[in-house]
């Protein structure tokens, strides 16, 4: 299956002031794959991840949506070529209800939403629980379902990849699970999903592929079974973490 | 029905029969003024209304898109000035005035578009769009108040520096001035309009987007919206009810000073919005009425303490109700009302 | 000989330029770039700096004193504000500015209402001394120092002591501050009254150069926002030195080549493009620069 | 009961000679009031019928706080000492002169007196100066206050309205219409900004209110409805200019409040200084906000003026005063604002400004008797206040002036008091005499020179008895005539533009 890469970089590179932040990073994920990139605490992962939102400009390098250059695109521009994202915290309008949440989100791009992405959307919706909640307000939601909910709202823009960074983060390992069970499914709808983690247990159960950062760079690259394998991850990874 | 609908929306105070029931009521008594009040006091009245669309434009900017602008009176002065120019110059001709007001108001949209592009097509930070506004504004009133000389002069009017312009016409449709009473309603239909249109407008989907905006750029910007341009746009429409108001206000007073775009008058609607409640544009609208209200009526009475009052009733009004007076009033629960607790959009970002 | 006193001459407009601006400013920098609050009773603090800097002066106590008893009254003041009022308004900018407004009109109109309009002024301290065509006060020299070494003790305070140290932690993660026990109450207490205490001791540093009277505060009020604003939030002092420092250096030449007006429109520009063009402020350029300069 | 004629005018009439114990100018002849008087009689007659009952309602606006509150409250406790002077049954001395005076019956009025190079060394008497028929004449009384035998006027109570303008415009129109439409007070008293006056002027023109504007300002108000009480431009930098050139030498240099007063004054000292020997070297027009003056004192030091015109305003711009004085720049200067005004010798600390000279009308140190009289009147009701300026005294000789004007109309109605009023009065106020000129709505006034020393004692070394206010009549306003309602800058005069094409020649 030799398809254009969903999404990917060449040599990518950002300074912060005498720290290089990202150092050459050539990422590839092709389409339908579940990535997760890992690294240690200042591996390059949340700049890599501002890098690919378009909320950092990089130094030097290109980023690709679907073979094209969206290198100095801003961020709602990539999201209008069909890039979905979530963050480290949660962003959902917590003062909003979940309709309005759910609202804003799928009215700025409803033109660009095959039947694929709206069954996504739907199935999403139906899977998270939120479908009886519409007129609660987000902040009254547990935290999980918060999670779930921009997870939904990201969907609703009919993404093609979509960039989850830390999407388990306080959630429970049923609730993770559970988490990871959905992307699953809409994984197998068609969608890719590239995620930026911290839990193991969460990559490996969702991971075709994984990538790992250290000191700005690619170290390695490939399934769970051979990064965890791999040595030099569990020294500089695992071991210390 | 979609725009009832609309109308009845989330956004602002009020939903209930009980609540249009009387909005309505108060709507007559302002209508039926003339019948109790003298031609001064409805021209005091008028005075009171025409501040409210440029506090409502702040109410949309700053409540529910969440920029503070300390600088709408700078889109008031040049409203006003452009105004008395354009009418200045075409005394002849009785649709001197109406041509006035359009050109006022297309001057302040476009400089707000000017503006406002530099402003966030440069994605300045938040929290110095207050201070930028604002000195734009003394930049503006040290401008004006230099023009006193002859230099001074475009086509027949006089800018006239601190001493102000002078002679304004009064508006004008064909052969009807509005002055005194006419005026009244022409400003008490215009207020009511623009509030009409203003709360329809957060109703409806744009307002939702300038609630998710001031909740969280980033994540709107990450939905697809071009954040930028949404906060532009309000800007824009900010920027003409202020001119609105401009353009009432030297029709009504037929004069305008350069220290009306001063930092004394600059802070003023910030306050009013800020007392009535920045989210809830009838919070707005009422307290802007209210406290120009209290304002004057201290200053009648010749009471050195009016300022004393006025900062005392400010602080001990934060203090206990810091959403906003109008805000804490209208949500109290009323021993008759149905607990039915709208739901409410609170502010975080405060 | 004449170069030479032109030349002094410039440095010296130069210098009192930007120790104008920095003594407007020095206590919003505490109150406006370090907690957050945008504080419209600067002025009036300042005002009262003056006030009671004039009053003591007047029954005979010598200068420095008074402005040294001004700085601890004010910052009494300030403490009791904070405690009463200011601090229900933490994390709500928009509160604290209609209180501060409120308190402003209070203070001033209050003032009027004790002290009547005007109050005599005392006398500029130190004499003068020429050079060419140009003369100089000796107090504005004084003045340039004193306000290098109030920025510079700050500085200090901030950097070397406990309490300086307590600060920037609260002032940067409250609450993170407060899991490692320091008492943020307290701090923001203290941070408050040394603002005020600044406001004040600085207003009365200027009062013989200024006309005393209620609403004298509010001539400072524009130079020190615009200032602070354009020193950026990234480090506050180094911002407000370098901003009074640039916008100083703006407004001096321009001033002296077409006078006043062009001279404050000129100050008024270049403060919207500086704001416009780093919209950090000039903190955030001058940081970066320092840091590079230690990384390299 | 036909005509109720109040005893100070009988008087008056009775003997004819009141004008002996006036301040006569060579020129204005007495003859005119003989002409003048018998036609009152007759207005008088006919309006008196008229009921009129309830108090006078005098309508007074001044800023009480804010900005301008300073000026404000001295205008208030001048117009409350005025109001408790008349409702005791209290005058100042003085009556109507004659309409005649400066061609009000012509359908111009007549040209102002011309002042050239050789009228700079015209003879001025000072108090205990000789006098012989060639000069003017002075003599001065121990006090003008005098009975009026009328509590109150016409036997009515008079009530002062006087709301706090806030020094904001927006008030300030809100408050004149509340006066006017509502408590329909029978004359307005109102502004100490020029804004303030222009800002209420259309208000009162439509509802052709009787409207007295008391300050010092930058002249040209020619409008019907309007009598200006204060000096203007031509009556104090004309003498204060002559006076610093030949004691200080001819280069001046001006420091100006950058709005409509600094500027216009600047255009008038730049006009006419060249005619009595002076140059303006330099010019320098300073922002409002403007409260540190380093700048401006290293310009003055580089352009080395014999004398500094200095037309500051507002309480940032005073600060130059100190600022200039600590960086030692001594230079004389001159002004037709400070001291008189700010009361700037009383707040700042000596020596600041020393060597201040200022043609004022007014000041509270004016060294006569009838003055003396006056402030020790002031001070017993007010014992707190700390300075009485021009603006204040102003002020209340104008409401002394206006019950006078009801007495003879013998009505309030505002267009009888109007004409009443276009007859020419001469008033006996703290300062001197004060003529009313008929056609422009203006004052001849007794002018002085204060110079402060360097411990901030003034004193009076040169006087001017009267000075007429030509400007308008050399424009040909005569509104008597040709009523108008509009301020005229220098700009309409072709003197002036000449000097404002030279101006713009050299920058």
């Amino acid at each position: 299956m030799k398809m254009q890469p969903a999404i990917s970089t060449v040599n990518l590179t950002k300074r912060f002031g005498g720290v290089i932040a990202t150092d050459g990073v050539d990422l590839s994920v092709s389409s339908g794959e579940i990535r997760c990139i890992i690294g240690p605490n200042g591996a390059g992962k949340s700049t890599l991840f501002a890098l690919l939102c378009g909320i950092h400009a990089p130094d030097g390098g290109e980023i690709l949506l679907g073979g094209r250059d969206v290198t100095r695109l801003p961020a709602f521009r990539r999201v209008r070529l069909g890039l979905g994202l979530t963050f480290q915290t949660n962003r959902a309008y917590h003062n909003l209800t979940i309709a309005q949440n759910l609202e804003i989100a799928r009215r700025r791009n409803s033109a660009r939403v095959d039947s694929d992405a709206l069954r996504r959307y739907q199935h999403a919706i139906g899977l998270f629980e939120l479908d009886q909640l519409t007129d609660l307000p987000a902040r009254a939601l547990p935290h999980h379902q918060l999670q779930w909910l921009e997870i939904a709202m990201v969907l609703a823009g009919g993404p093609d990849v979509i960039l989850l960074d830390e999407p388990t983060a306080g959630m429970s390992p049923e609730e993770t699970m559970q988490t990871a069970s959905v992307l699953r499914t809409l994984n197998g709808m068609g969608l890719t999903i590239v995620v930026v983690e911290h839990d193991i247990a969460f990559v490996r159960e969702i991971a075709h592929r994984v990538t790992v950062l250290h000191e700005g760079r690619i170290f390695a690259e490939g399934s769970v079974a051979e990064i965890t394998a791999h040595e030099d991850v569990r020294n500089i990874y695992l071991g210390r973490a | 029905m979609r725009l009832l609908h609309l109308v009845n929306g989330g956004e602002d105070l009020g939903r209930s029969r009980w609540f249009w029931i009387g909005f309505a009521a108060v709507i007559l008594a302002l209508v039926a003024l003339p019948l109790y009040q003298t031609e001064f006091e409805a021209s005091n009245a008028s005075y009171y209304l025409l501040n409210i669309p440029l506090a409502l434009g702040l109410s949309m900017l700053w409540g529910y898109c969440g920029i503070l602008s300390f600088g709408q009176v700078a889109y008031f002065g040049i409203a006003g000035y452009a105004y008395g120019v354009i009418a200045g110059n075409l005394t002849e001709t009785s649709w001197g005035p109406l041509v006035g007001s359009v050109g006022g108001l297309l001057l302040c949209a476009a400089v707000g578009a000017i503006f406002g592009y530099f402003v966030f097509f440069g994605r300045v930070q938040g929290w110095i769009v207050p201070i930028l506004t604002l000195v734009f504004t003394l930049l503006l009133e040290t401008f004006l108040g230099q023009t006193a000389g002859y230099q001074w002069r475009i086509g027949a009017v006089q800018l006239g520096g601190y001493n102000g312009m002078t002679g304004i016409p009064p508006f004008q449709i064909g052969n009807f001035i509005f002055q005194g009473y006419a005026f009244y309603f022409f400003a008490l239909s215009l207020t009511v309009a623009v509030y009409f249109i203003s709360r329809i407008l957060m109703n409806a989907h744009f307002g939702k987007i300038m609630i998710a905006i001031r909740e969280d750029v980033l994540r709107t910007e990450t939905l697809g919206y071009d954040v930028r341009f949404y906060q532009l746009g309000v800007f824009v429409l900010a920027a003409m009810l202020a001119g609105l108001s401009g353009l009432l206000y030297v029709q009504w007073g037929n004069y305008i000073t350069p220290s009306q775009v001063g930092l004394l008058p600059a802070a003023l609607p910030v306050i009013w919005v800020a007392v009535g409640g920045r989210n809830r544009l009838l919070a707005v609208a009422i307290a802007t009425y209210l406290l120009n209200w209290i304002n004057y009526t201290l200053s009648e009475a010749g009471n050195q303490y009016a300022p004393v009052i006025m900062g005392a009733l400010l602080l001990l009004v934060m203090l206990f109700f810091p959403r906003g007076i109008i805000v804490a009033i209208a949500e109290l629960r009323w021993p008759w009302r149905r607990d039915v607790t709208p739901v409410s959009v609170q502010d975080r970002s405060a | 000989m004449d170069t030479l006193g032109l030349l002094a001459s410039i440095l010296y407009q130069f210098g009192t330029n930007a120790a104008f601006l920095l003594l407007a400013a020095i206590g919003l920098v505490v109150i406006l770039g370090m907690m957050n609050i945008i504080n419209l009773a600067h002025g009036e603090l300042m005002m009262m700096g003056a006030y009671i800097a004039t009053i003591v002066t007047h029954r005979g106590i010598p200068f420095p004193l008074a402005v040294l008893l001004a700085f601890l009254l004010v910052a009494m003041f300030g403490a009791a504000l904070e405690r009463v009022i200011i601090r229900r308004f933490y994390g709500h900018e928009l509160g604290a500015l209609v209180v501060t407004w409120g308190i402003s009109l209070i203070m001033g109109q209050g003032t009027l209402l004790f002290f009547g309009p005007f109050m005599p002024s005392i006398g500029i301290p130190g004499g003068s001394f020429s050079l060419g065509a140009y003369s100089f006060a000796t107090y504005w020299i004084v003045l340039i120092g004193v306000s290098a070494i109030l920025i510079a003790a700050l500085w200090w305070i901030y950097q070397n002591t406990r309490f300086g140290l307590m600060a920037r932690a609260t002032m940067q993660k409250a609450a993170m501050a407060e899991a490692l026990g320091v008492n943020t109450d307290r701090v923001y207490m203290l941070t408050f009254a040394l603002g005020s205490g600044l406001a004040g001791a600085c207003g009365a540093l200027l009062a013989p150069t200024v006309s005393i009277s209620p609403l004298m505060g509010q001539q400072f009020v524009a130079p020190a926002f615009i200032t602070v604003v354009v020193g950026g939030a990234a480090n506050v002092l180094l911002g407000a030195i370098g901003s009074s420092l640039l916008l100083s250096a703006v407004k001096t030449p321009v001033g002296l080549l077409f006078g006043a007006f062009i001279g404050t429109v000129a100050l008024l520009l270049t403060a919207l493009i500086i704001i416009r063009l780093m919209p950090n402020g000039v903190s955030f350029y001058l940081q970066r620069f320092t840091e590079r300069r230690v990384g390299a | 009961m036909a005509t109720q004629i109040p005893k100070e005018l009988e008087t008056q009439a009775e003997s004819g000679q009141a004008v002996e114990r006036r301040t006569v100018v060579q020129g204005i002849g007495a003859a005119v009031a003989a002409t003048a008087l018998p036609k009152f009689g007759v207005m008088t007659r006919s309006t008196a019928l008229a009921a009129e009952s309830g108090p006078v309602k005098i309508g007074f606006i001044e800023d009480y706080s804010g900005n301008l509150s300073v000026y404000g409250l001295q205008k208030l406790h001048a117009a409350q000492l005025a109001i408790k002077e008349i409702n005791e049954g209290k005058t100042l001395k003085g009556g109507p002169v004659g309409a005649g005076g400066l061609g009000a019956e012509a359908n111009f009025a007549g040209k102002p007196p011309t002042i050239g190079i050789q009228g700079t060394g015209l003879p001025v008497v000072n108090d205990g100066g000789p006098k012989d028929h060639k000069d003017v004449v002075f003599a001065e009384d121990e006090d003008v206050l005098i009975d009026s035998g009328d509590k109150g006027i016409l036997g009515r109570e008079v009530q002062l309205i006087a709301p706090d303008g806030q020094s904001n415009n927006a008030l300030w129109q809100q408050l004149a219409r509340r006066l006017i439409q509502q408590d329909k007070v029978d004359v307005l008293v109102a502004g100490f900004a020029s804004a303030e006056r222009e800002a209420i002027r259309p208000i009162v023109d439509r509802a052709k209110q009787l409207y007295f504007y008391t300050n010092q300002y930058e002249g040209g108000v020619a409008d019907a409805n309007t009598f200006c009480t204060g000096p203007v431009c031509e009556q104090q930098v004309i003498p204060g200019v002559s006076y610093m050139v030949e004691k200080f030498g001819p280069r001046g240099y001006t420091i100006a409040a950058d709005y409509n007063f600094g500027q216009l004054t600047a255009a008038w000292t730049r006009a006419f200084a060249p005619l009595v020997g002076g140059e303006i070297i330099g010019e320098e027009f300073i922002p409002l906000s403007v409260s540190e003056f380093s700048t401006v004192i290293a310009r003055i030091q580089q352009a080395k003026p014999d004398w500094v015109m200095t037309l500051l305003v507002g309480q940032n711009q005073h600060n130059y005063y100190p600022q200039a004085a600590a960086a030692g720049l001594r230079l004389p200067m001159v002004s037709t604002v400070n001291m008189a005004q700010g009361y700037e010798h009383r707040r700042f600390k000596p020596p600041s400004l020393a060597g201040m000279h200022n043609a004022i009308q007014y000041q509270m140190e004016v060294p006569t008797n009838r003055n003396r009289a006056f402030v020790k009147r002031w001070m017993a009701m007010f014992p707190n206040d700390q300075y009485i300026g021009e603006m204040a005294q102003n002020t209340y000789f104008t409401i002394h002036l206006y019950a006078k004007a009801v007495r003879l109309a013998g009505t309030t109605d505002q267009q009888q008091v109007k004409k009443a009023l276009e007859s020419g009065w001469t008033i006996e106020a703290p300062e001197g005499a004060v003529f009313l000129e008929p056609g422009t709505h203006h004052c001849a006034h007794y002018i002085r020179l204060a110079v402060c020393d360097e411990n901030h004692n003034v004193s009076f070394p040169r006087s001017w008895p009267m000075i007429q206010a030509w400007w308008l009549q050399r424009l040909g306003v005569n509104l008597i005539r040709h009523p108008e309602y509009k301020q005229y800058v220098p700009d309409e005069d072709p003197y002036f533009a000449m000097f404002l094409k030279n101006k713009s020649k050299k920058t």
